[in-house]
């Protein structure tokens, strides 16, 4: 069967479940966990990995659907972090709108560097988006009068839902399942419009598309510079929960390759598969640390890469599609 | 529906003339044969005509439109449509899928865009390969997914690098029927053919390329005839039911 | 969403939230050990200080259940592995979660500090910093966060004030004349400790010739010597870590440019590998630092044998000598256990706020000279930084006069190889 | 003017050190067509090699290269018979992402192998230096530039004047012709890598008496390549040579006028310009980098 279908043919209506009724399940089983489960530890395991998650499905947009595999998006993170950290402490301006002012300037600077980066084929255009990424990162290094360098900044911690501040890490997990959960529904969207089939008909083939009159320029760079604000706000909720920001941790090349990586080991271009990434990654790392207790350094790190090698050789198309062939051909069921 | 003209098409890449003062008219309802042996600029042809590469001088028209200016999505969105030789699936995208993103050009609803498809695909008898992988096709089933993509953007020019290439003669004969029902339906078509016998019963007439350049043009039989044609294209090995 | 059902929903979770919370709050264990989570970088790039405070605060936590613990209570000290402040977050919290830690002490990089220090206000847990220097660390207002360690300020000045108060002196200038380059990496400590280095020679009417910042990962300084050597400086100010601080050294070595004076600011130059990696040329460059070394003169009586004990065990441990950092987390968790926690005997997080607020520790009460007095802000205001000189590659105290060791020698500094 | 030619030689030497790293990367781009992001990996594991050879055996770095050279070599082998090999004709994604997990990969290997300690070459003559005038020249810098421009020359050579390099370029040009022709490309392709694994080897035993190394010094020099790589022209060792020598001159430049901090800044706004304007780079062959897009 195929297995990087731009979205399920519907089947004959009788014999499938409504189109939206296994996603909606499990995200009311997610929302139902941050009442059950107390232990602050899991709960920042899974706010840790909404994080992770939503930024992957921001990253897929433009990674999964349209091919154009950028190693830049921290800077987008970091573009949010700091515009809504910066608003709040020189202006005093609530977060939540803070975080769409640094939507919109990592929109805008996606669409500049979009123009110029995207006729770049392949490799090239994964190391200019490189180059962009370290520009932006030593940029908030040294201009320190905004960004106050490598000190980095702190966010005084006065809860309040107009702060997006709040004492207890449950607000901020149903928050980042709320954000999951629309990131998600986008790209379910996207991806049965014409707009996400003609990018991955540009995914797959540039002259094909183009021999079918699909103008592609326009589009990528519209969801290149739409995933850049996507991954923004994923950086402002960053910083309100970390309460503290620095270059190095919402800024590093690491994170852009994290976004990558979560989306590709669970299933690049599908809607469900940067989940299942961050899921994977967010299981490791629970038990290295619980049974490890990080003992040794870079164990995690370690068999993280090991998974992402294994994967990327033998199931190019990630686990979840993966997985859902071996269970089509086992079962007959489609999730 | 209309008319395709081009007026002294010229190319050259560094030194070598690929294609040389080449003028035809394409007329809605009649089918024309390009033909010529390998590097005769044939596919280069193609190529000027749909904007993927730009020519150092000639014309091309569509209807009253200079298509100079356009891009290959542009022209292929005014109606003019062509088919690769080395045929270009997306591979990793089911049989339906790649014909929907044909079909998107006229609509922008997708379910509309499926429907449609799945018309086409049944046309060409394909329904039952709908949810098939299209990089898994049989090279045969993949030459007629190139023509139903095609087919999808529903053109008034349609230009069809060697679909027959690789089908076996059934195949071939169905493939006839079918490009002389899109000519019945008033499409202009332009065929790039190795298959001699196909192009003598496929086409209204003929235009024959020698190294970029035009050595004759006529219906069919008169170039059956054309002792120039025979001797400098055909060769003396030429079989009139032969393959390549 | 509608703006409608986004109000009604926000505040049903937040009223979910706050019923869970109640839930899992531990409640304070009045029996039993007491238990302290240690949040350091364990592993990566910021581990070699992170162990070496790590190692301090244990053998603090050693000495303290030898002696037969808090009130008979043993005390017992958890890891953490901040190796980066994602890592220090989960880890405060798999303290809090699983091992029902409510005492936290870290950090030594800010970056971690900030964020442990933040989860544990958020969790209401007490949080004791050492090292993290970042100025902004009590400026936050937290009520239940103390640095018993130095600010930036704190490390950052001591180098201009000996510049003014000795060194001028010494190079027969006044020091309305002298000029200084400052110079530093560029992370968090690098900015954070020149720049009040400055600051502080700019309200010393000290004149600053460059001030200059680099990255610690560069593989060649020589454009840096060259603007050195251009501006000739009278003294160079320098905030390093090991390597960039053995590159600068051996770069200038090499280019045959010598400063008359040359002093460090804590890191890099107050290591022994710092000393191994350049020989005898070590000699008579300084070091402004946390006090290693305090003069037994000037420590109170018990203070003397705490020293030795400490000295004794760690080299008994780990087979090396103490230097700067392993000596501040033994102050850090000295001050902790015997003087908050040993005050507050049972109290909860409160109880230590109080008794941190309290604390009125005399100087000369802990190994490297230090007292404890916090401001509302929660900095320890007996704390200071204390400069040292390298002598016969062996760090001794020469400022100020508490803690003084030995006269400061080979001022202005001789040729490369005469030292 | 004398601190413009201090500057400039200072630039040079370690620009000299930037080019082996590059031609290395350069080489496998051009015949292999795959970006190893793990190269600078290979440069670190090298550089600990070196460490352990002087620490434990006592090897002087020069000598230890007789060693350290071939093991990168036969690690190169391997490596492009279990990893690369199996990537060169997956979807590009495949291509990126492996490399780049090997890279984490190997990073973190070393981390758990040998810790985050900075480990350093100590040799006597380390800081030995000699004067030119109003100059001032570290013999090891002046040695590492000319054994890395010796290098490259003689890999140049190599390639020109071969069979086996004759092959390469063939390969390099067009896989298929080559194939055709009775070239064992799938041989080209390993020995190529290999090539590229022990250049940077070489890199690694002149960089060690200079530069201490932990699990990330390749890491933050291997950006530097990456630059270098595109500004020469992908696949072209004249090209990367150049560029590297280069950009070890604006660093020193920027460095002096700009301040340390703001090199990185630079050269990577340069990195950027170029793919703007001409991403074919300095000697790049046209129509690999740019897509025909509207």
């Amino acid at each position: 069967m195929s297995d990087r279908i731009a979205v399920d043919p519907p089947g004959p209506a009788a014999t499938r479940v409504p189109r939206y009724f296994w996603p909606v399940a499990i995200f009311l089983a997610l929302a139902a966990l941050p009442a059950l489960i107390t232990d602050p530890f899991v709960l920042n395991m899974i706010m840790m990995s909404m994080l992770s998650a939503a930024a992957a499905l921001a990253w897929n947009l433009s990674g999964g659907y349209a091919g154009q595999l950028s190693l830049g998006h921290a800077a987008f993170y970091g573009i949010g972090a700091y515009a809504s950290t910066l608003l709040l402490l020189r202006a005093g301006i609530s977060p939540l709108f803070g975080m769409l002012v640094g939507a919109g300037i990592s929109a805008l600077s996606a669409i500049v560097l979009g123009m110029i980066t995207l006729r770049l084929k392949g490799s090239f255009f994964v190391m200019s988006t490189l180059a962009f990424g370290a520009v932006v990162h030593i940029g908030a290094m040294n201009f320190r009068d905004l960004t106050g360098g490598a000190s980095g900044l702190a966010i005084p911690l006065n809860p309040s839902v107009v702060n997006l501040t709040f004492a207890n890490k449950a607000v901020y997990v149903f928050i980042a399942l709320g954000l999951v959960a629309a990131y998600y529904v986008a790209t379910r969207l996207i991806a049965g419009s014409k707009l996400g089939y003609s990018l991955v008909a540009f995914r797959e083939n540039h002259d094909a598309a183009r021999a079918l009159g699909i103008r592609t320029l326009p589009i990528r760079i519209g969801i290149f510079a739409l995933s850049a604000g996507m991954t923004s706000i994923v950086g402002s909720l960053h910083a309100q929960y970390f309460l503290y920001i620095d270059p190095d941790s919402v800024m590093s090349l690491g994170l852009s390759l994290n976004f990558a990586l979560m989306a590709i080991v669970g299933g690049l271009g599908t809607a469900y598969g940067p989940i299942i990434g961050a899921a994977v990654v967010t299981c490791v790392s629970l038990v290295m640390q619980i049974y490890l207790g990080n003992q040794v350094s870079g164990l995690t790190q370690l068999a993280y890469s090991a998974i992402v090698i294994v994967v990327l050789l033998s199931l190019p198309t990630g686990l979840g599609p993966g997985l859902r062939d071996a269970l089509g051909r086992r079962f007959g069921w489609r999730p | 529906m209309a008319t395709l003209t081009t007026d002294g098409l010229t190319k050259s890449f560094g030194g070598l003339r690929a294609v040389q003062d080449v003028s035809f008219v394409a007329r809605p309802g009649r089918i024309l044969s390009i033909i010529g042996p390998n590097g005769a600029g044939k596919t280069t042809v193609f190529n000027l005509l749909t904007g993927f590469i730009a020519p150092d001088t000639g014309s091309v028209r569509l209807g009253d439109m200079n298509l100079a200016k356009l891009s290959p999505e542009d022209r292929c969105r005014a109606g003019l449509a062509r088919t690769f030789q080395v045929v270009q699936p997306f591979r990793g995208l089911s049989v339906l899928d790649n014909v929907v993103m044909g079909a998107m050009l006229r609509t922008s609803s997708i379910a509309e865009a499926r429907e449609a498809a799945a018309s086409v695909l049944d046309e060409l008898g394909m329904s039952r390969l709908k949810d098939m992988r299209a990089g898994s096709l049989p090279i045969g089933d993949r030459k007629r997914l190139e023509m139903a993509k095609v087919l999808a953007t529903r053109p008034s020019v349609l230009l069809l690098d060697e679909v027959m290439g690789g089908l076996i003669p059934i195949e071939v004969q169905r493939m006839i029927s079918f490009i002389h029902g899109l000519r019945d339906r008033g499409l202009a078509v332009v065929v790039i053919e190795h298959h001699m016998s196909a192009v003598m019963r496929l086409s209204d007439e003929v235009l024959v390329l020698q190294n970029g350049q035009p050595i004759a043009h006529g219906s069919p039989q008169e170039i059956g005839r054309d002792p120039k044609v025979l001797s400098a294209y055909l060769g003396p090995n030429f079989q009139v039911d032969g393959g390549h | 969403m509608t703006t409608a059902t986004r109000r009604s929903i926000l505040p049903m979770l937040a009223g979910a939230a706050a019923a869970t919370s109640v839930l899992s709050r531990p409640s304070f264990a009045q029996e039993g050990p007491i238990k302290i989570g240690g949040i350091f970088p364990l592993t990566g790039a910021g581990s070699v200080f992170g162990n070496q405070n790590f190692q301090g605060v244990e053998i603090a936590v050693d000495l303290i259940n030898d002696r037969g613990g808090i009130n008979g209570r043993k005390v017992v000290l958890f890891k953490g592995d901040g190796h980066t402040p994602q890592a220090a977050i989960s880890e405060t919290n798999r303290l809090l979660a699983r091992e029902g830690v409510r005492i936290f002490t870290g950090s030594s990089t800010s970056a971690v500090g900030m964020v442990a220090s933040q989860e544990a206000e958020r969790n209401g847990a007490f949080y004791w910093e050492g090292m993290a220097v970042a100025n902004d660390f009590t400026a936050r207002g937290f009520k239940n966060v103390f640095r018993v360690g130095l600010d930036a300020g704190g490390l950052g000045r001591p180098a201009p004030l000996y510049v003014a108060e000795a060194l001028a002196g010494l190079l027969k200038k006044s020091s309305k004349d002298i000029r200084i380059a400052i110079i530093a990496e560029d992370s968090a400590f690098g900015v954070d400790v020149s720049s009040t280095a400055v600051a502080e020679a700019k309200k010393l009417g000290i004149a600053v010739a460059l001030h200059e910042l680099y990255s610690a990962k560069t593989t060649d300084l020589s454009p840096l010597v060259l603007k050195l050597r251009s501006v000739k400086p009278d003294a160079i100010v320098a905030t390093q870590f090991i390597n960039d601080a053995v590159l600068l050294q051996r770069q200038m070595k090499e280019m045959r440019y010598r400063p008359p004076a040359f002093i460090g600011t804590s890191a890099g130059h107050s290591t022994l590998s710092f000393a191994e990696a350049i020989g005898d040329d070590v000699n008579g460059i300084f070091s402004s630092s946390y006090p290693n070394d305090a003069n037994p003169d000037g420590l109170l009586p018990e203070t003397r044998s705490d020293r030795e004990e400490f000295l004794k065990r760690y080299q008994a441990k780990y087979k090396v000598v103490p230097a700067v950092q392993e000596s501040l987390g033994f102050v850090v968790g000295m001050a902790l256990i015997r003087d908050i926690i040993g005050k507050a005997m049972g109290a909860d997080t409160a109880g230590l706020r109080d008794a941190a607020l309290a604390a009125d520790v005399p100087a000369g009460s802990y190994i490297n000279g230090w007292g404890m007095k916090f401001d509302e802000k929660g900095q320890n205001l007996r704390a200071f930084g204390s400069m040292v000189q390298w002598q016969s590659r062996r760090m001794v105290s020469v400022y100020p006069a508490a803690n003084k060791m030995a006269d400061p020698i080979l001022v202005p500094l001789p040729a490369w190889g005469a030292r | 003017m004398d601190i413009y030619v201090q500057l400039a030689l200072s630039g040079l030497f370690v620009g000299g050190i930037y080019a082996l790293i590059s031609v290395g990367l350069t080489l496998v781009f051009g015949v292999l067509r795959v970006v190893n992001f793990a190269h600078g990996e290979y440069l670190t594991l090298a550089m600990f090699l070196t460490f352990f050879l002087f620490h434990q055996l006592g090897l002087d770095p020069f000598v230890a290269s007789l060693i350290v050279v071939p093991i990168l070599f036969v690690l190169g082998l391997i490596t492009e018979r279990l990893l690369i090999r199996r990537t060169l004709e997956a979807p590009h994604v495949v291509q990126v992402f492996v490399t780049f997990a090997l890279s984490l990969f190997l990073q973190n290997l070393f981390l758990v192998l040998f810790t985050s300690d900075f480990r350093t070459v100590r040799t006597d003559y380390a800081t030995a230096a000699f004067e030119i005038g109003p100059f001032y020249i570290s013999w090891l810098r002046l040695i590492a530039f000319a054994a890395s421009i010796a290098l490259t020359v003689a890999l140049a050579l190599f390639l020109k004047h071969s069979y086996m390099g004759a092959a390469i370029r063939a390969t390099a040009q067009d896989r298929r012709s080559a194939r055709l022709v009775g070239i064992d490309v799938d041989r080209i392709y390993a020995l190529t890598f290999a090539i590229g694994c022990a250049l940077v080897g070489a890199a690694a035993v002149l960089l060690a008496p200079l530069y201490p190394v932990n699990p990330y010094t390749g890491a933050d020099l291997i950006l530097v390549a990456f630059v270098a790589v595109v500004l020469g022209g992908m696949g072209s060792i004249a090209g990367a040579t150049l560029a590297g020598l280069l950009i070890g001159v604006i660093e020193s430049f920027s460095s002096y006028f700009l301040g340390g901090e703001m090199k990185q800044f630079v050269y990577f706004i340069v990195f950027m310009a170029i793919l703007s304007l001409r991403p074919v780079g300095f000697f790049g062959r046209k129509g690999a980098e740019v897509m025909d897009v509207t």
